[in-house]
């Protein structure tokens, strides 16, 4: 059994999805941490949830970058823990400089919330263990702000060291632009950190869990980092 | 036609609620900065046009202001104008 | 200080000079400025149902299920293993008019409010929307920002908004109409009350700052308008949903505690609504202290203070030995909260600034001493007139009429629109917007609940009260088609001006017909909203009662959803279908007309066909369920197909009355089902045996939608005019 | 302590797509401005502050923008300081 810490800044509100996801459907011990703790409860796995962490203010993560909190899990972090970002927490993530880039306002300046088809890019993570090269899960997005930039150079290291994890693409598996639903630079949907311990992805995991939402394709990810926790524990 | 660039600002009218200028002025003072007394958050956009000469450069950012750029309701909004290139250098 | 009798300021807090004379009777004596403010806001239409409260008698509120009607902030129900669904709906539609993002926006934190001020976690919103034609610049400009300010709200608080309505009329071009419905969950014995107890309890005003937020402006109206005190008019209100949130998380919070005696949030008139509410309904009495209210902004007023109407706050009463326990979620938070007066046996408002006593009077003069309005009520001869006009469908190729109607803003699809929206957070959402009624699991059970909202102005136009019957007839169709059994209703009223005997009696007969219809289908009506002078330069709105309906189901397993499944099944259509063209959309879109009778509705009928349909579902033998509503049989069809992406094959249709009637008619008590070939047989007992007509008109399968002798549409065509209808 | 007034602009980097921007171009284009050339879309804040003189509030302004206002990654910023009350005005 992996032990989830489930950062809550104000504003966060996936935070009961997330625990709905690892603690109802897959009976694994999930706690709620609060943005003013320092004590990480010596969990194997922080998520940073979805939401408008401080209404989405100035700029997506950026006031909630700067939480108590934080420091511990950028800490946690360095210490090689896993860490998952999921849509806001992604923007978390890079405004916290755990993961490079940043998310910009959607192609069409519309939030969008809808189904979306993610590639698995890069089995061999510990996010991402549970699936195959190519794998595609179904997995819905609900941001305004999940478009991802990153400069050339730091795009280029990205691709060529197997840090984009997931890619949109359409049911064939074709990364096309109609299958991108925010004007992310290659389609990029989740990145990895250097050291491999840290994802952000803008779509909700948590919210595919169940059949009966439509959709229980992002378990695996979750399902992975259980099995990656354990491997840890096994050393 | 002569080419311009205006710097328009768009801020909420004073007496209207300010949500973002508050989660602002919060954050700068949890971080240390005590003395932050209030935040205010507007817009700022820069804009290149074409325009006849000046006089017609700002009746027409006043008029983009008015129809799309900000929400009179709410907004107010005020811009400056420059020429960058003149006429001369642009064919018509 | 005695305010002068001065018409300009009793217009300005709207009230006659004969309402006037009966306050000065009442107190005894001349009401202070901030009195006169007071009893304008407390005797107006919106707080004091002046027009409508005589009418709203006319609902029934009882029921097996209901465990709150009317009279707090929503209504609550029973729906089983302990859990009650709290609800109600809300007009923004002025505020909406003027600044449609903001307006939108805070019409929703208005409904969430009141639904968290019950103790609620608010689990969706809906909304039902009209406006005038998109071709207008006006109306698209409204459109937008109201589906903008709806989404902005809703997604940043982390509720789904699940479903809703949208409609386009001329009569709405500079009137939108903008009604929120929240819906919230709770355990049963958490509802939470407004009535203040306990003389000597604290009050406490919490979360946002008060500002000059959309004051009457009474102070200004007497002085002319210049440099100065333009800047000090009253502000249009800027929601905040992250403030709502954090307040709403600390409300529930403090509820689950048992940290409060009574909560009650500010809306409509601000802190004197408030306040007014909780002593009257504990019988008590309150004192403010207007000068312990913190301020967005200096220099304002006790009368100000007290009709600000700031967003994000809410009144709560507190056992003094509490207010430690309180004090420390608000510090979690980082909301402040301010005691600012208590809890009194005089029985009186009694409103303070420091030293000085700004206002004091009997709580009970201001809610039971409000003055009723009396109008006349009188049918319009030219709509009488109209609605015996029939006029012959027009002669447009069907597959073409099919196409427009498919295309038509009304009927076309809103995935534009919904996909804006959050309807997903809070991995409640079983069944999607976009088919008919929007269905939620409840987690922990194996029950569901179906939410919707539904109204027809056209139909009203043309007979206020059958249209308002049909109303509450088609929100329980929707119910129906995903498998669930309708509850109980909340409506909002929304109309012109009053004053004119037209309007008043559309209002009076729509309310007649509403509260029949629940009446027969037992579908008590637990909360509501009005919202009456919708008018521009003297044109009133169409008639246009809102529904919002809140079905159970027992097996969420048992749910229906719209899409054809699979290719092959039975298509089955239940009920008759007459010549109901009358204010159809075919008749509106392909001939131009709004005239004859709205579909005639027998409620007996409505209700045996929701029980074949039910009784269906209970037995797994249907593999799709659709409602009939706007464009008749041929749009649902389309509709099944469309979110099946399947074809359907329909020869079998009776095409005796006509094929204009036979495929637009707006019969109602109808619903599209398919089934596979043996399982279609059990349904057809299942309808013998209720005595409700079904006939098989054809099978799902192929690439086209073909329909009686005269439409054949590749489903391509079909979806590209579909999904253009709001471009 | 003296009050101060802080305009602090915030811009994408030049070589940073803007999809806000290019809405905004599109959209006054599309309502008839065709001689809109490009659009930049920032963000203009209003700060009032206390520092001990310009010095100082210019020194906690930048490491304000540093710190919050702007995201390096993707954003520059400049800010014009002025003094709204001075010093002795104000109790420390
Ligand atoms: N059309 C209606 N039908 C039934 N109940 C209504 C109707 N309009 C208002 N009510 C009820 O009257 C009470 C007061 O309504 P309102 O003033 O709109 O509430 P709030 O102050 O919470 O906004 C509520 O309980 C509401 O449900
Ligand atoms: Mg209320």
């Amino acid at each position: 059994m992996a032990r989830f810490g489930i950062v809550v800044f104000p504003g966060t509100w996936s935070d009961r999805d997330s625990y709905n996801a690892v603690h109802d459907q897959l009976g694994q011990d999930a706690r709620y941490i609060w943005h003013k703790e320092h004590d990480l409860q010596g969990v194997d796995c922080v998520i940073l949830p979805g939401g408008f962490s401080y209404g989405d203010h100035l700029r997506c993560g950026a006031v909630a970058a700067l939480s108590p909190v934080m420091a511990e899990v950028v800490e946690f972090a360095a210490r090689g823990g896993l860490v998952i970002g999921i849509c806001n927490g992604f923007q978390v993530l890079c405004e916290a400089h755990l993961l490079p880039g940043a998310l910009m306002r959607n192609r069409t300046m519309e939030f969008r919330c809808q189904p979306a088809t993610l590639r698995v890019e890069n089995p061999d993570t510990a996010f991402t263990r549970g699936t195959g090269r190519g794998t595609l899960l179904r997995v819905p997005v609900s941001h305004g702000e999940g478009n991802y930039f990153a400069d050339a150079e730091t795009l280029r290291g990205l691709e060529g060291s197997g840090r984009v994890v997931f890619r949109y693409v359409d049911a064939t598996g074709d990364a096309t632009a109609e299958s991108n639903p925010n004007g992310s630079l290659n389609n990029i949907a989740g990145i990895l950190n250097q050291s491999g311990n840290v994802l952000g992805m803008m779509p909700h995991p948590e919210r595919a869990s169940e059949h009966l939402l439509g959709s229980a394709d992002g378990l695996v990810i979750f399902r992975s980092i259980v099995d990656s926790a354990a491997r840890v524990l096994a050393g | 036609m002569a080419r311009f660039h205006a710097d328009v600002h768009i801020e909420l009218k004073p007496l209207v609620n300010d949500p973002a200028g508050l989660v602002i002025r919060d954050a700068l003072r949890h971080i240390g900065f005590e003395g932050v007394a209030g935040v205010r958050a507007g817009k700022y956009l820069s804009l290149e046009l074409q325009a006849h000469d000046r006089v017609d450069a700002e009746a027409r950012v006043a008029e983009m202001c008015r129809k799309l750029l900000a929400n009179p309701v709410i907004e107010d909004f005020r811009f400056e104008v420059r020429e960058t290139a003149p006429a001369e250098s642009i064919p018509a | 200080m005695t305010a002068a009798v001065d018409p300009a300021l009793l217009r300005e807090v709207a009230l006659t000079e004969p309402e006037y004379d009966q306050l000065v009777e009442l107190m005894g004596r001349e009401p202070t400025h901030v009195e006169l403010g007071i009893f304008g806001a407390m005797w107006s239409e919106h707080c004091g149902y002046k027009t409508s409260k005589p009418l709203l008698k006319l609902f029934d509120s009882q029921g097996p299920r209901v465990l709150q009607g009317p009279g707090e902030n929503a209504g609550a129900i029973d729906i089983g293993d302990g859990w009650a669904v709290v609800f109600k709906i809300e007009s923004h539609n002025h505020p909406s008019a003027i600044e449609p993002h903001a307006g939108a926006a805070t019409g929703v934190g208005g409904i969430l409010r009141d639904i968290f001020t019950m103790g609620a976690f608010p689990i969706a919103t809906l909304d039902s929307l009209r406006f005038g034609p998109l071709s207008e610049p006006r109306n698209r400009f409204l459109f937008g920002g109201v589906v903008g300010g709806i989404g902005d709200y809703g997604n940043c608080f982390g509720v789904p908004t699940v479903g809703g309505e949208i409609y386009f009329e001329d009569c709405y071009t500079e009137n939108p109409l903008v009604n929120a419905m929240a819906v919230g969950l709770i355990r049963i014995e958490k509802l939470t009350s407004s009535r203040a107890e306990g003389p000597g309890n604290l009050v406490m005003l919490v979360g946002a700052d008060t500002g000059r937020d959309g004051i009457h402006g009474a102070t200004f109206a007497s002085v002319e308008l210049d440099a100065a005190s333009e800047s000090r008019r009253p502000a249009v209100q800027v929601g905040n949903p992250f403030l709502e949130k954090l307040l709403m998380e600390a409300c529930l919070e403090l509820i689950d505690q048992e940290l409060v005696v009574a909560m009650q949030d500010l809306g409509a008139a601000g802190l004197t609504s408030s306040a007014v509410e909780c002593a009257h309904k504990g019988e008590v009495g309150i004192e403010l202290d207007v000068a312990h209210v913190s301020r967005r902004e200096q220099g304002m007023s006790a009368y100000e203070i007290m009709l600000s109407e700031s967003q994000e706050r809410m009144l709560i009463v507190v056992e003094p030995g509490k207010k430690p326990g309180v004090d420390r979620i608000f510090t979690k938070y980082d909301l402040h909260a301010d005691v600012i007066g208590r809890i009194t046996e005089s029985g009186r408002l009694t409103i303070r600034e420091g030293g000085s006593i700004e206002a004091d009077i009997p709580v009970t003069l201001l809610v039971d001493a409000v003055p009723f309005r009396h109008p006349v009520a009188r049918a319009p001869e030219d709509r009488l007139e109209l609605a015996n006009r029939v006029v012959s469908p027009p002669d447009l190729p069907l597959d073409e009429s099919f196409l427009r109607l498919l295309g038509s803003p009304n009927i076309g699809s809103r995935r534009g629109v919904f996909r804006t929206f959050d309807h997903q957070v809070q991995n409640n959402t079983v069944v999607p917007p976009g088919g008919d009624a929007a269905l939620l699991r409840v987690k922990g059970t194996r029950r569901g609940i179906a939410v919707c909202t539904d109204g027809n102005g056209r139909y009203c136009y043309l007979d206020p009260r059958a249209g308002a019957a049909i109303a509450v007839a088609e929100a329980a169709r929707n119910i129906v088609a995903t498998g669930a059994t309708p509850a109980a209703v909340t409506d909002c009223l929304n109309f012109g001006n009053p004053e004119k005997p037209e309007v008043f009696w559309e209002l009076k007969e729509s309310v007649v017909g509403m509260a029949q219809a629940c009446r027969e289908l037992e579908l008590p009506v637990v909360s509501g909203n009005v919202s009456l002078y919708n008018d521009t330069s003297g044109v009133s709105i169409y008639p246009s009662p809102v529904v919002g309906m809140v079905g159970v189901i027992e097996e969420i397993d048992r749910r229906l959803t719209a899409a054809f499944k699979q290719e092959g099944d039975v298509i089955l259509l239940v009920g008759e279908t007459f010549d109901d063209l009358g204010g159809s959309e075919f008749m509106k879109v392909c001939a131009g007309v709004v005239s004859g009778r709205p579909p005639r509705l027998d409620l007996e009928i409505e209700r045996r066909s929701h029980d074949a349909v039910l009784r269906a579902a209970a037995a797994g033998v249907l593999q799709s369920c659709h409602d009939l509503s706007d464009g008749g049989l041929a749009v649902a069809v389309a509709e099944s197909c469309l979110l099946g992406g399947l074809g359907a094959r329909c020869d079998a249709i009776d095409l005796t009355a006509g094929a204009a009637v036979a495929l637009f008619s707006e019969s109602q008590s109808r619903f599209l089902v398919s089934a596979r070939g043996t399982e279609a047989e059990a349904f057809e007992a299942i309808c013998a045996d209720l005595g409700v007509p079904v006939r098989r008109i054809g099978r799902t399968g192929g690439g086209a939608i073909g329909l009686g002798r005269d439409v054949e549409t590749s489903l391509e065509n079909a979806r590209v005019a579909f999904e253009g209808a709001l471009a």
